[in-house]
This record gives C-alpha cells, structure tokens and sequence, in this order.
C-alpha cells in the first residue's frame, strides 16, 4: 500500500485525521486482493482503489515528489499511460472515464511534443497543460481542506453537549376551539330535536289495540271481580282529546278478549258503564255476552 | 494522541494549584475543568469513584468536587448531589425559566358546544335548565371544561329552591366568537334562513333574545362570597351539589 | 406567580451591572445566571431571540453571551456560537477524558467526505460540478448519505440549462464542526488564494466565496413543491436524473 503513503503523509492535519485516512484504506483495502497487498508495489495496478483517473493521476504526480506547480506534465502523461498499458496487460477491466483520460493525455503528450504551431484553436497545449496541472492542484486543495474539515473537533466525537438536558417543562394552556357555527348547529340541532320529538308524542295520541289489550289483560289479572272499565281507563284521560281513541280501541279489545274467552263482560243497559272480568273455568270460544242488549261502546 | 502528554501536565499543574489552595481564576484546576467537562456530558449523575476513575491519577476528587460546588453555587447552574453521586442542575430558584408556556388547540365536545349553545341563548340558566332543554344530564365535567375556557361565567344564583347557581357568557365568549354582543346571535328568523332550522317546526318553538347584561334578574340573587373563590377551589359543580 | 415580581427586580440589577461593566464576581449579573441555566438545560443550541424571549425585557443578549462566553472559555465547558445559535461544549482539548461518550456513527466514505468538502467550500454547487472537480461521476449513494446525516441540504435550482439542482450545508453542519458560519471553513482562505473556488474562472479573477445563506443566489431558482418531498421520495439523484 505504499501507493498511498504520499497522500498519507501529505495531510498533516490533527489526530482525528487518522479516523479519515483509515477510512481511505479500508475503502481502498475493500478492492485490493491479499495477492496484490503482498506483491512489489510498483506492480501493483489497482485501479479500483482510486476515485477516477484524476485522482489516479494525482497519486502518480506525487511519485514525482515535487510541487504540484512545478510538476512536468509532460512525464506525468508518460506515468499515467503507462499505468493504462499495464493494467491493459493484465486484462483489468478499465472504466471508461480511464480510458478516456488516456486518449486526452496521449493526445497532449504528442502537442507538447510538437513544436508550437501557430494558434489552431486558440488554446495551445500549454494551456492544457496548465488547465490540468490547476485541476489536480484543485483536487488536492480539496481533499486537504476535507481533512482539516474531519480533523476538527466533532459533536458527539470530540465535544459534547449537556449529556442530560433538562426538558424545558410544557404548561399547555388550552386553547378551546369552537365556531360559531359549531353553536350554532348545536343549538338548532338539539332545540329541533326536542321539539320534533314532541311533536312526535304528539302524534302518538291514538291508543294502539295491542296496548289497549295489555292493559285490559292487566286490569282483569289483577281481581276476578267484575271491574268497572270506564273507571280504570280514565286514569289514562289525562288529555281529554285522548277519550275517544282510548274508549274505542279499549272496547275493541275487550270484544276481542271476550271472544277469546279469555274475559266477560258485562253492561246493564245501553250507554251504562261496562264491567269486565276474567272468566274462569270455561274453554276458550265458549264466549258468552251476559249483557242482554248488545254491548255498545259509545 | 497529543492529548497523553498533556494529561501529565494537567496533573502537574493540579498539584501546585492544591498547594496554594487558592482558586484564583487564573491559577484555576485544571482537574476543576476536567470535573466540569465530565459531569456537564454525563447522562447521569456520577459518584466519586466513577469520577476517579476518568481522572488523572492523584486528584482528590472530594476536594475538587467541593471547591467546584462553590464555583457554581451562585450561578444559574449548581453542582448538587444527589445520594451519593454528583450533577449539574439548573439552580432551583430559576425553574420558572424552565417552564414554557404553550398554547394547545382543543376541541370541545360536542356535549359541551350542545351546553355551551344553551347557556348563550337562555342566560341566565341553571344547570338543571339546561339539562332540561338537552333531555340529558350534563355529564360531570361539562361545566368544568366551559368555565376553563373563560366563555362561561357564574352570574348569581336562582331564587329558587335550592338556590342554584346561574350560569351567562362571558367578555371572553364574545371576543372568540367574534360577537359584539350577545343579542347578536342570530334570532328564529336567521336560523331558518341559515337552513339550520327545518322550516316544519311548530309555530310556538321560539328563540329567545339572548342578554348577558351584568345586572342581575329580578329571580337572581348575587353570588355569595364562596361562591366567588371558585376558581381556585374544587369545580363548581361539585361544590353546588353540596 | 412569585417569579413575576423577582423578574423585575432583576431587571433592575442589571441596568446597574451594565452601567459600570465589571463582572465583580459578587455583582455578577442575573442574566448571566439566567442565561447559563437556559443553555445549560437546553438539549439544542438557541437563538438570541429564543434566548431573549425568555429573558426579561432590556436585557442585552449579546452583551451578556459575550461576557458568558468569556467566563466560560477557559472552562471544561464552553458556551460556543454554532451557526447562529448558541451552546455549551466541552473543551474541545478534553476530547481524550470523553471518549466514553463518543457516540458511534456511521463513518462517510471518502468519496463522500470529498464532495461534502466540495459542497462546504463551493456551495452552492451541483452535482456536476462536484463530479467535475473530484474528476469522477459520483456515485448513486454518495449525495444521499450525505443529505441522510443532515448536514447537506438542497438549495434550489441552477438557473442553467437542465435546471439542475444546488446543494449547500445546514445548520446541522455548523453545529456539529463547531462553526460559526461558512466563512470560518479551515483552509478556505489559502483555497480562495490560490484561485481554486472556481472551476469556470482563472486564479486572477475574483472568487465567489461559499455561503449557506439562505438567500438564493442570482442564479439560483427556489426549489419547487416536488423537490422539498424529497426526503419522502427517491432519492435526489434520481429525481435530478429525470
């Protein structure tokens, strides 16, 4: 791994350096076989452990051990193609961006080589040399300034914060919520409802045949008297608009209970008050009307 | 790490400053700073031993925990102890600064925008009026709930047997509902207009003129003196129930 | 509350303090206290205007961090400027006594620690500018685990063709390299020195220097609805690719 000694001993920035560069090897280290860790590092051609030819080329200018500045761009390209060609011999596989670079510098090697012709497209091949040699300076400018950036004191690595932070206690104060037209729905809905729903038991004011029956069967449980049945509903004439309906579904209903033989029922005379009782000891259907004249409810 | 070496120079330092025993700014510990560093980035409370352990070697850490004690004792943050370990914690006399006010939206029930309607229509209204007009017994923290959010207020109480307390809207329910008065809710006739009443009501449903006038009805009688301390006692319910 | 009545007087207190501007240790200013508990218990840096929103009127924050600051920096602890908020941080020299508190994290790439070095000192920047300087196309993760540890965020739009996106640093890289802005990146004046900020220009020109301003550039668009649900959606990349 001589390879990246240069770069190593190039950044010299604090400590915490070291946590940048292993990084670096261990991602370069990923890529590098045992064989070629332990084989004589100028053969070793491992491309992959660099971050493109630029990078591959910055490694190179660096084994010419001068001043990026004064580096011989010239020699660099000689370096960096043959690296290309070793790697080609060995059947490595070479990303594109590679080869591309080696076309460019094997075409400014033979510019630099020629003597200057007059000005073809305006930039001579010095100045291509001059935009590479200021590419690489950049690059390396950055890599150090990333690693004086790493090498800084980090939070939770190097400095510390307040390691138990006193919550800042939350008084919550309610802040209610309401529109006015949430009052006033709720107002409307909940009036109408009660009103409608008087309205409602208005209505109900007939007294249906199924609850005239309950109550009669009720009324006529209760003693085997003969039970006055005008008196006993009148406890229900709270609402004297409720008579006739209460009078006509009770009659119904007796008529019924007698016919079922469940009940008796009894009237002196016409428009006299009915009596009714529960008849026991008779089959059912064996109904008897007592009353001689025929029963009238009114 | 360059900081080894310096390690041997705190303790150094830490030795001639524990001679003079005088905490001059200048001349200050640097195991006080060491102490400091430790117990401000702990999670927890640390106790002797733990800070022992951390520090060079040769410190007397009952010393230095002392004399940082009294560093900080006048400042905003104190070094306490707690059982048998140490900690930083804001001084005690500066914990109202710790406590942030918030305001948090709630929505009212519907139970309690159903009461709170009534109370603004037919003020002032008892409580049991008001359970009257919902058909439903107003679950106990109703009332609760409409006098914290400042739109209910006591007005004085029924005569009436058993005396009880009436209830009207408050300044506070007219500025959130953006009302200049009461009387502004809208009458029988804006209702049915807003389509929010059905047009089948009977003709003698009726909505009253709300009024949240101050002086009280002839049937009121002002709050008694107990009555008034009820924002700072127990809810009124539970004491109009006594 | 009691603490109303002891704000005022500490208001007071401090009017006379300042007047004479020697921190006696005895005539030590309550809104030193003040402020020292409020950024000791705070679990991140704070504003001044948080600060002074919860220091009582008339203080001078400034004045006081200055003088806070002061007092503290040859402390264990220092009250630091990240960005622009303020926060107590152990001694950066004490980072030896705290490795115990170090807290694991997911160690960047070099390629990653490159552009986030290029997006630092360059920003804003594009993807294609980092690639251009760096010489290699960055790889599909690279800008996402950056944008993943928060410390880089998406700017806006390069006014160019393509529209490409621009990335620069946040707070969060502030905080957590100690920096109280950009200005203040290690190397940056040798890096502007030497001509090397920008790639289209040539050293005698005037270099742009980085800025995390929030202010879009000249040739920056904002960022458009769909960029900003970026941390809900593919990653940037893809999205820039598209």
């Amino acid at each position: 791994m001589s390879d990246n000694e240069p770069q190593a001993s190039q950044d010299n920035a604090p400590p915490s350096e070291t946590v940048t560069e292993a990084d670096f090897d261990s991602a370069i280290a990923q890529t590098l076989t045992d064989e070629r860790a332990s084989s004589d590092p100028a053969l070793v051609v491992d491309v992959e452990g660099f971050e493109g030819p630029l990078d591959l080329l910055l490694m190179l200018a660096r084994t010419q051990k001068v001043d990026l500045s004064k580096i011989s761009i010239l020699a660099l390209a000689d370096q960096y193609l043959q690296f290309i060609e070793a790697a080609r011999k060995l059947r490595l596989e070479l990303a594109a961006d590679y080869l591309v670079m080696a076309a460019w510098l094997a075409y400014l090697k033979s510019r630099l080589l020629l003597p200057r012709t007059a000005e073809e497209g305006g930039q001579t091949a010095e100045d291509m040399a001059l935009a590479l040699a200021h590419r690489l300076r950049r690059l390396e400018a950055f890599r150090n300034v990333a690693a004086q950036l790493m090498g800084r004191p980090q939070y939770d690595r190097d400095v510390f914060g307040r390691g138990a932070p006193e919550p800042i206690e939350e008084v919550k104060n309610a802040e209610w919520s309401a529109t006015l037209y949430d009052l006033l729905t709720a107002y409307t809905v909940q009036r109408q409802h009660s009103t409608l729903a008087r309205v409602r038991f208005a209505k109900r004011k007939a007294w249906s045949l199924a609850e005239a029956r309950a109550a009669l069967e009720r009324l006529i449980g209760q003693t085997a008297d003969w039970t006055r049945v005008d008196e006993y509903l009148l406890t229900y004439l709270v609402d004297p608009s409720m008579t006739a309906t209460v009078v006509a579904s009770s009659f119904a209903s007796a008529l019924e209970l007698v016919r079922e033989g469940e009940a008796e029922i009894h009237q002196r005379q016409a428009f006299a008050p009915l009596f009714m009782r529960k008849r026991v000891g008779v089959g059912a259907g064996q109904a008897v009307v007592e009353a001689t004249p025929a029963a009238q409810g009114g | 790490m360059p900081s080894a070496a310096k390690k041997l120079v705190i303790v150094k330092n830490d030795d001639q400053d524990n001679d003079d025993k005088t905490p001059e700014p200048k001349a200050r510990a640097e195991e006080l700073r060491l102490l400091e560093a430790l117990l401000f980035a702990a999670a927890t409370p640390l106790d002797e031993a733990q800070l022992a352990r951390r520090l060079p070697n040769g410190v007397n850490v009952r010393d230095a925990l002392m004399q940082l004690k009294a560093e900080y004792d006048s400042r905003g943050v104190n070094l306490v102890r707690v059982g048998k370990k140490w900690t930083f914690r804001t001084a005690s006399d500066l914990s109202w600064l710790l406590t942030k006010f918030t305001k948090e939206t709630k929505k009212l029930s519907r139970a309690a925008v159903e009461t709170m309607a009534i109370i603004a229509y037919h003020q002032p209204v008892t409580r049991a009026e008001v359970e009257e007009i919902r058909g439903v017994a107003a679950s106990p923290g109703t009332f609760d709930v409409l006098m914290e959010t400042g739109w209910v207020r006591l007005r004085g109480r029924r005569k009436a047997p058993g005396r009880p307390l009436t209830y009207g809207t408050s300044e506070k329910f007219l500025e959130h509902f953006g009302l200049e008065e009461v009387g502004d809710l809208p009458g029988l006739e804006e209702l049915r207009g807003a389509g929010l009443l059905d047009p089948r009501l009977p003709p003698e449903f009726a909505v009253p003129v709300p009024s949240d006038d101050n002086a009280l009805r002839e049937d009121e009688d002002p709050l008694e003196p107990s009555d008034l301390d009820l924002s700072l006692g127990p809810p009124p319910e539970r004491i109009e129930e006594k």
